[in-house]
């Protein structure tokens, strides 16, 4: 079967050089559609992510009448959980509270510097389980913590877990439709090129056919074809997707905001499975676009 | 499978065939004809009698709407798929539109056919050169074919069905747009595989090519036989055996 | 020339109606780059005009030892326009800004009642002119007004300019990566369809060359069917991006956040404007495609 | 501005032509012919020739490499693109390989050369029915041309030049997939268009159209003619003015 074979790479090489502009488009259409898919995918998972952390921050704030003794701490834990398991229970002394309220001002916190510590009250902070997101779940969580011993009252910050999850809501959108709209566009440009590649080797896809050409002799060289595209293009695709990637990494790192988001690449496995797809997607969209000449 | 069946019984069978094109054109009506092995058959009739459809029932590309079609004793309605190909690689044809690659040189639109076979390179290479050299082609050898008069384009498809030396043979209109000393020659070629044992059937308007020889002669006329099957003097050759290229 | 205009649309009718299907096609193409296109205009937009209104909310505040005795203001006022013209000057005395800080605080502001007004100092909060953006000409700007008489200190926001600085950013190169992925995208999808298009004509294109049609009789029923396709998918996609803003507008217009965006669709001219540049478009598209079908 | 041309003075001047094809096929060398108005001239040689070559010189669709071709008078190599487009209207062109519209119906292929002039439908109709009755396409008229037999589409091809009775036709192997009847046929339809003042040029291998008859006959031989313009007894018709159709 070393003969068969040789006929094969011989063909793939026929067609390649034969058909370079058309495969050269290809290639570029495909490694766009590639990238363009992957950078959509990127941001939504970076954003996800994002979303994730900001979850984190979510805390409730028992405010108290007083300092809790250090010995009251696990009694007053118990029953915190007794209710729901936690994260995290912070306790919070006037101190601490003081200086936090002068980091949260930022510049504008030095008008409190001639106050002195001492006016705020101690607290205690819960920092729920993940699963509580949902915002009635947190409400009776926080009602529960009202009944605590010294209690004066809870809060959470309400308004920003609400601002937060506007602001995600829009960029999800954002990037949904986006997205949406990309995947139709790649779509179209893919089956375009392959459709041209096509119309392109009708003609001797019909001769083979009338020369009564098995369907492996007609299918094999696609296929190597196909793979190689495939390969290539994710390959080309991912690798430009890696340099924005960088860019946007190096140019965006700066001080302030970006901490928050600090975006990852995908991890290899990922990269493994858009490459696989990309295979498949290249070989089997040439295969279904011929069946018609292996009829017969 | 058709060089090694036996030379006695038709190679051809075509048994009550009718064939009707969407929506009622009917091309062949009830037709039957046997072609034994080893004979060269004329094909005659006016336009639009019927030959090529004849001919493209014989090698698989249109399926008849009634009747029995047997290439070596196989019924080719109930042949599968890589059974179809198999019979595709055993009959050369040379179609009327010669369905050659207008992009491809002269040389691999003859190599076409023996590939898909595996031939080795060198066999491809001596067999077109011999070609090339009978159908007064060799300057063209490396040209794209869409570049060549179409008379040489003609030349071109009857070397690719000629190029395999394949038992059966189907030349549909062959010397349609060449000069009467080229159709000469072409006919001196389809002779010589004749005699080597091909089995071939030539449809044609060209007088010259069926008056005053031998062969076997029947007419279509609007689907059907003018003269039904008067069995000619027709005699096997010598050597009744097949040769294959491979 | 009735006669001419009686060929032209008969033969316009004709190409629709014979190919339909490519026609629809290219339709789809078409409506879907528009789309995706203005889609990314109208995030672009959007996104500078929040980035305007957050400008908006610049100022320097001028802390001061005492408060400012209204015969005192113009003077002050006419101070700090020597150095540079200015949008509005507000005077803040101390009840104020005390209610401004409880504002601040939100809920967490309720620490503060024990305290009481007056523990605040007054200030001067100057709105610098839109073109005033640049950082160092804000510092130097506040250097100018340490020097006013009584002026305590001078502090402008400086880590929430930073930090929305960071944050347009990081949009925009999103908005702008994304775009350019999609122009690019459009474009292939546009030359693509057109070149099938052209496939599926140029057979025809060549038998009324032969012919000897004139350039006018070829050209005039494909600029009318350009006309037309450049027509209806401007209208599609423009449609299909009203109801795309319509919805995001109605599901995100709840409370909290979204006012700051307060998303607007394009005013009537860009609408108009989008429109006759994609009828140039197809017009022109197909006349350069074909081009070669008019020489000789 | 053929039809104008007066009768007295040759239509076709062709002077010292040479034509090669990249990058080095001489297809015509040093060719020089003159065909009167109202001549009906065959044009032979082998496959290969050159004859295809020749008359798309005449059309336009090919330039030559030297020399000089004049149509009615006018230099081809100097006319604006408008004027070519006037010339091939009053040129019908038959062409070897038919460059019909497989998915157009056949009355529409053959319609297309009269639209071009913006001939009015009723007129249209009548002319088509006119030729489809001739060549025996009749019950062919609303099918898809691809559809047909290469000899109907041979046909179509033929009806397309011959549809506005222009001043100068062109068939270039007009009876190669045709019948010796069909071909006697199409024959008489020239000989008629001829009678009306159509200048008719016929590149053919088929000796039963040129021999016994009293046209002019030249004959390529290598791009170069063999029988050197051995000037002939040639008559123009009796009434020598010609027919358009609008
Ligand atoms: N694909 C098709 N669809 C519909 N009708 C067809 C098709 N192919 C052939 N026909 C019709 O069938 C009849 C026989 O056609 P066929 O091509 O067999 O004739 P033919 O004898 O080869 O003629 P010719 O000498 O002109 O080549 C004709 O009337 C033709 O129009
Ligand atoms: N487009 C082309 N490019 C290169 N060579 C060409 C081209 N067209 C024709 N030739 C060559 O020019 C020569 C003359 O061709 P032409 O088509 O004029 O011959 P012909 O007399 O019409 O032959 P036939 O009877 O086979 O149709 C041939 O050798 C042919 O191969
Ligand atoms: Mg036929
Ligand atoms: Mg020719």
């Amino acid at each position: 079967m070393g003969h068969e074979t040789y006929f094969y790479f011989k063909q793939t090489g026929r067609n390649l050089q034969q058909s370079w502009g058309t495969q050269l488009m290809t290639l570029f259409t495909v490694s766009m559609s590639i990238l363009i898919f992957t950078f959509f995918f990127l941001v939504y998972t970076n954003i996800i992510k994002a979303g994730d952390r900001f979850g984190d921050e979510l805390r409730l704030i028992v405010y108290l009448d007083d300092e809790v003794v250090p010995e009251m701490r696990p009694q007053i834990k118990k029953k915190i959980t007794d209710y729901s398991p936690v994260e995290k229970i912070v306790f919070v002394s006037r101190d601490e509270a003081f200086h936090r309220l002068n980091v949260q001002l930022g510049q504008e916190g030095d008008v409190l510097n001639d106050l002195g510590a001492g006016f705020l009250p101690p607290s205690i902070e819960v920092f729920p389980k993940k699963d509580l997101k949902n915002l009635t779940l947190i409400k009776q969580f926080s009602d529960y913590l009202t009944t605590l011993p010294g209690a004066q009252k809870v809060q959470f910050g309400q308004g920003w877990v609400e601002r937060f999850g506007y602001f995600t809501e829009l960029l999800r959108v954002i990037v949904f439709l986006s997205g949406g709209l990309l995947v139709m566009a790649t779509a179209f440009m893919v089956s375009y090129s392959i459709r041209l590649t096509v119309i392109e080797k009708e003609a001797e896809l019909e001769v083979l056919r009338l020369v009564g050409a098995r369907s492996s002799y007609i299918q094999t060289p696609l296929l190597i074809e196909g793979f190689l595209q495939g390969l290539l293009s994710s390959g080309i695709g991912l690798g430009m997707l890696y340099l924005i990637f960088l860019w946007t990494k190096t140019h965006l790192s700066g001080p302030g905001f970006l901490h928050l988001l600090d975006i990852t690449f995908f991890p290899p496995v990922t990269t493994g499975i858009i490459m696989g797809m990309s295979i498949l997607l290249c070989t089997g969209g040439s295969l279904v676009s011929i069946r018609k000449y292996l009829r017969i | 499978m058709l060089e090694t069946y036996p030379a006695d019984r038709p190679l051809v069978e075509i048994v009550k065939v009718t064939k009707v094109y969407s929506p009622d054109i009917v091309a062949l009506q009830n037709i039957s004809l046997s072609v034994a092995k080893g004979e060269l058959l004329f094909l005659t009739g006016r336009s639009g009698a019927g030959k090529t459809t004849l001919l493209k029932l014989i090698c698989c590309v249109e399926k008849p709407n009634k009747g029995v079609i047997e290439i070596a004793g196989k019924d080719l309605n109930k042949l599968s798929s890589p059974n179809i190909q198999a019979l595709r690689r055993e009959t050369g044809v040379a179609y009327q539109d010669f369905k050659i690659l207008p992009r491809q040189t002269v040389y691999r639109n003859i190599a076409i056919a023996m590939e898909v076979n595996y031939t080795a390179a060198k066999v491809i290479k001596k067999r077109i050169d011999e070609l090339l050299d009978v159908l007064k082609l060799t300057h063209k050898r490396n040209i794209p074919a869409g570049k060549l008069s179409r008379g040489e384009q003609q030349r071109v498809a009857i070397a690719r069905a000629a190029a395999t030396k394949p038992p059966l043979i189907l030349a549909d209109e062959p010397t349609g747009n060449l000069d009467p000393a080229m159709s000469l020659q072409v006919m001196g070629l389809f002779e010589k595989l004749n005699e080597g044992g091909s089995t071939i059937i030539i449809a044609t308007h060209d007088e010259t090519l069926y008056k005053n020889n031998r062969y076997r002669k029947v007419d279509l006329h609007y689907g059907q036989f003018a003269t039904q099957s008067t069995l000619p003097g027709f005699l096997p050759p010598a050597n009744g055996n097949q040769q294959k290229l491979i």
